[in-house]
């Protein structure tokens, strides 16, 4: 069993994302939308963190979210993948379980 | 489950978005819960500014397309004053603000909406 | 109805916001259901079952004691994050005695928190098959 | 300026006891500004639990009793649906929801507040 | 009416929340009243103010070309903290060229945007008479 | 001329209260009320930041937060001073201007 994790919280303003690093298992998948989204960019405090999970977890991030803040896809970390909402849904699909982190 | 009011929070416009894309993908929605302060996604009091998102009307649109089951928890309405008729009257009250495409109901109706889907999707702050 | 394991993750102090009172409403909603609940406290959701809690500084209603009653409908399973205490500068002691009854043992008072570590909650929360938090 | 709205987050409650306190010591309150989801400590169709705290129901009563300038910010009160009678008339709409002692205006008032007191505090999320 | 020192403190990242468009709406309202106004934009707030951005994707109205009118109303002191920029892997450069007219200088064009460490931007913090946040 | 910042989040949820912390000036107070009353307590992971505040700013919390949030007053890190709503409002007359910290 796969869970899609789903984080909405900026990993600069909150702890929220930090604690669904640490509580996802490897084969999960993790999405950034809303605010999260901001937390994909390379270079920034958090990107370490974020690409440890890209060892052995799926990351995707809602691009309408991250083009929204001002953010091109060409500064995201390499591994993370760019879904729009019909993303989202398969995502949903494709796990069998979804937990947010609020 | 939607638990954040439209404006405020995002949520309400992610979970907008999020159900469409299910709708138009051909899944079947059994049920959009909204909790906390997402019960004021049902009010018809609402206009914002012509160029913006009429979130609320949105949701009424939807509902009414697509036959949608668009429940407000019962105890988190009237904690945050969205009212039906029915509720309103029984409170007492002289005016109720719900829109068309939502009805009040209880909690139990998130817990039966969660066993009977195949995902449950939390939008939330 | 079929039954499904339900996880109500808790991750938020209570009075600031009223997350915690609802989630608890939903809780108690649930067990009429049937179904196989457990709790997950972790981050500041542990300060919702500290011992102690005193309200009246702040004119809300104080809602700690209702989950002491949690047991008598058959929701035992409390997990708590052994990280999010000792960050916090608490221990399992700062918390509520919460208890169930075991039926099959004689109506024996068993507890209902588990503490696990960050490792083995992770495990918990992957078997769920419906996870609500608020 | 009071940013949210009662019940989801504490600053609606925290505000209220503020207020409490300044008045006993004797100070004035020039104004109360009820901004973002803040409006919506103004509706009169709230109708909490009895042994909650009634927050909308204690800030129309404090404003009885001290005379306080209790004032919602317009543009937010249209996008979240908080109406008076004067309003939900020129907007065409059937009912209005605001709760006696306070009063729809601009955002002019929270700048002119800010300008006229010694001592401008927000509480929010 | 006095003339006082206002600073309009942005610490949220726009279309989240509604604190960032609300915000400048509070902005804009004050030039009416000929004070002393100041923006600072520090942690998540700097994405208020970042270029390029597309709200086609998330249905939202996009209010960051507002920003580029405050210069008309003479609101043309917004501190930028750089540290904040930095911890989120940006640089002056990802903003937007926010610029006012001089009119004691031939309307010459000038940046409204002050980078200021976290250090300075303390100091500026410091003698403002009334802080407004969201 | 002193300021009084208040501060309402959590440390262990929000970044804010650091922020706030890196921020404060020599000589102001800092106000911990509804989830930053959590911040007080001894011997946490956020306890030694605040004890540093300590060195040349006042500190307080408001007593019912702490209390109801079930942390006995003798928890408190030493220097830290209680205070009620009549003492959230004296320390608002006593600094010239205050800030909120969301």
């Amino acid at each position: 069993m796969s869970m899609l994790h789903i984080v909405n919280k900026s990993p600069f303003e909150k702890t929220t994302f930090g604690s669904c690093l640490n509580h996802a298992k490897a084969g999960d998948s993790i999405l950034m939308i809303e605010d999260a989204a901001v937390g994909a960019i390379k270079g920034s405090s958090f990107s370490d963190q974020l690409s440890s999970a890209l060892v052995d977890k799926k990351v995707y991030v809602l691009g309408g979210d991250l083009a929204a803040r001002g953010i091109d896809q060409s500064r995201m970390i390499d591994g993370i993948e760019l879904v729009d909402y019909a993303g989202f849904v398969d995502l949903t699909v494709n796990n069998e379980t979804t937990q947010s982190w609020l | 489950m939607v638990n954040e009011g439209p404006y405020q929070h995002q949520s309400a416009d992610s979970a907008l978005n999020f159900a469409r894309a299910v709708l138009a993908q051909g899944h079947e929605i059994f049920r959009i819960f909204f909790y906390h302060d997402g019960v004021n996604n049902g009010t018809r009091l609402s206009v914002p500014p012509a160029d913006d998102r009429q979130i609320q009307k949105e949701w009424s649109e939807l509902s009414k397309e697509h036959n949608l089951d668009l429940v407000i928890c019962i105890a988190a309405a009237q904690r945050r004053g969205l009212m039906d008729a029915d509720e309103a009257k029984r409170q007492g009250l002289d005016a109720d603000n719900i829109t068309d495409g939502f009805r009040i109901s209880g909690l139990g109706q998130l817990i039966e909406g969660s066993i009977e889907s195949d995902r449950t999707v939390v939008f939330g702050d | 109805m079929a039954t499904k394991k339900f996880m109500f993750v808790n991750r938020k102090a209570p009075y600031g916001t009223s997350y915690a009172l609802e989630s608890l409403e939903v809780v108690l909603i649930s067990a009429a259901f049937d179904q196989d609940v457990s709790l997950a406290f972790l981050d500041d959701g542990v300060y919702q079952i500290t011992k102690g809690q005193d309200t009246t500084g702040i004119a809300q209603k104080n809602f700690s004691k209702a989950y002491k009653a949690l047991g008598d409908y058959d929701i035992n399973k409390l997990y708590v994050e052994e990280e999010s205490l000792s960050e916090r500068g608490l221990t399992q002691d700062d918390l509520m005695d919460l208890v169930w009854e075991d039926e099959d043992d004689d109506w024996a008072e068993k507890p209902s928190i588990i503490m696990v570590n960050r490792e083995q909650l992770s495990d918990v929360m992957a078997e769920q098959e419906v996870t609500l938090s608020f």
